[in-house]
């Protein structure tokens, strides 16, 4: 089949953005035609992105991940939640989220010593971790079994729609809570995040 | 501990301001917490403690009433977690009362180590706040929810890598939810009975007709269920034939000859 | 959560047609928010119609069924296709095999059944699967928004090398959420074959 003239670099790109439900790095948009190259891809994206803005679509191009996918606005959220076949994301336990901080930044880690920094047994929590893919199985520590390390999996990103871990506070620079009181628990992640 | 969900699924997330101040002992409902650490840090962020300098006979005292007003309703292994932490506080306390210099207790404050963990629990239970916010940011962008049916593309498709074996023991495996699901059947009003010998009736008249004929679409859906397995029953029984021409088409009900 | 005034009918609809897994009928369009009537519902969607074909944009409102959605344009095929034909080659989960498993003894389930059982969310998963072609549609269930109910698809049987399903384990030698009974639930749980 013969690739048709008429379409721009923004119809092809933004063609692929909406055909995809996972976000598409630059490199991987611009394999889709010889005509586009890394450039081309990055002024349609941003051609997109004016557009959707001017046009106040209901989507607009979200950056997750190192690519870009389409995204609904946040304002319709209160719509579309009502609706079956609209897939929400569940959000997870407190002690996911806790796991997932202290894995995320202590990489490659392995059970017992995520277990030492939160006091309590971790096992069923990584699992889910695992199911979920926002952690995988990076390797094996040495000493006895060779325990099991983890680290962030594949959709570790996109679930927090974050563009890279520099985008997250390192605990190294997170200033101690000395003497704090309750209001720095509740900003530390007591507080339901709405 | 519903702070615990097994599955990492939300549960609600606790208000710990459940900790009310002023009287003593603290009332304390234990599974508001994730654990000894956060409890721990709960009682000396609420009482305004300087972290460096725990007063550890009143911590002590008040972290072991709440767990022992609470250790029947926590599951073992967590209790255990927490009778773990109490044991250490006690052991700390002890080791505070002997005179520095001493073979058991060296130069160090035997505080130190406690505290230290307890300042990195607290800032990983930031980064999980930071997580956690960002979550909810995340979960009001959808992406898209359909991809459109293209040509078919005889691809080279990606295998899997599992064996017949991996998914069986991926089936074995599967744990039964617990608590069991309660499953609320609908007591059906109408019976398969009765939509069987309306399906036959209606074939009786014609030679095809769709499923939508069968069930308008207001009705509810046990004449759905009644429908379809009167259907089934009948494709089974070889007096009709079920056809559906294009996903998301109708279900066509032919005669068999 | 207070509904923003400032979403239009248009964005309304067309955030629900481009999130929503199934086509959507008028009907349940106009389910999404009090100020959205049928007629309201149509002529947005005939705005969004014109909309995307003044701008060129990459897809159109389709109709399917005896509902709507947004489809990429015919014309882009050969980019979706050649951009398919990039190699994204990755092991199937041990979430998507125990998805697999499920929906292999349980068919026709959908979504919401599969995630009692599995106890996590399965968008993710259902969609790999649905990719590599080991599930599909096999038909709709009742209620708002229609779910999709999925069965075995054209490749399960190849790929596990069997002549029919009649050659998987009978679901009483299976844990009960498989349709098992209680008593081998134990047995079958302890040794897992290899």
């Amino acid at each position: 089949m013969d690739i048709p003239e008429a379409m721009t670099p923004e119809q092809i790109v933004e063609g692929l953005l909406f055909a995809s439900q996972t976000p598409l790095r630059v490199d991987e948009l611009s394999q889709a035609h010889e005509s586009l190259d890394v450039d081309t891809v990055h002024s349609a994206l941003e051609k997109l992105r004016k557009d959707y803005d001017r046009e106040e679509r209901a989507f607009q191009i979200g950056r997750l991940a190192d690519g870009y996918q389409v995204l609904t606005r946040p304002e319709l959220a209160p719509y579309l939640e009502k609706f079956e076949s609209v897939p929400t994301r569940r959000a997870l336990s407190r002690a996911a989220l806790e796991s997932l901080a202290v894995i995320a930044f202590r990489q490659p880690i392995g059970r017992i010593q995520l277990e030492e920094v939160r006091g309590v047994s971790c096992a069923t929590v990584l699992r889910t971790l695992i199911d979920l893919e926002l952690i995988e199985v990076t390797g094996r520590g040495e000493g006895l079994g060779r325990p099991l390390l983890y680290g962030t999996g594949p959709l570790f990103l996109e679930h927090f729609g974050l563009r890279s871990l520099d985008d997250l506070p390192r605990p190294e620079d997170l200033p101690k809570a000395l003497g704090g009181g309750a209001e720095v628990l509740a900003e530390a992640g007591a507080a339901p995040p709405d | 501990m519903q702070g615990r969900d097994e599955r990492g699924i939300s549960p609600p997330i606790p208000d710990q301001s459940t900790l009310r101040e002023g009287s003593e002992p603290f009332v304390v409902e234990l599974d508001k917490f994730e654990g000894p650490l956060s409890l721990l840090l709960h009682l000396i962020r609420v009482q305004d403690i300087d972290i460096f300098d725990i007063p550890l006979a009143r911590v002590t005292r008040q972290f072991r009433e709440a767990v022992e007003g609470n250790l029947d309703q926590a599951p073992l292994d967590a209790a255990g977690e927490f009778l773990e932490m109490a044991a250490t506080l006690m052991k700390l306390k002890a080791r505070m009362l002997l005179p520095r210099g001493e073979p058991e207790a060296p130069d160090e404050d035997p505080r130190a180590e406690l505290v230290r963990r307890l300042l990195e629990y607290e800032r990983f239970r930031q980064v999980a706040g930071v997580l956690a916010s960002q979550e909810a940011d995340r979960r009001l962008r959808f992406g898209r929810g359909w991809t459109p049916p293209r040509p078919p593309v005889r691809r080279e498709r990606p295998t899997p890598g599992a064996t017949l074996g991996d998914l069986l023991a991926a089936a074995l495996g599967i744990r039964d939810p617990d608590p069991p699901l309660a499953h609320h059947l609908p007591r059906l009003r109408v019976t398969v009975e009765q939509k069987i010998d309306l399906v036959k009736d209606l074939l009786g008249r014609s030679k095809r007709f769709s499923f939508n004929q069968l069930v308008p679409r207001a009705r509810k859906r046990e004449h759905v269920a009644a429908s379809l397995l009167a259907c089934l029953e009948l494709a089974r029984r070889r007096l009709l034939r079920l056809e559906q021409t294009a996903p998301f088409g109708s279900l066509w009900i032919f005669r068999r000859p």
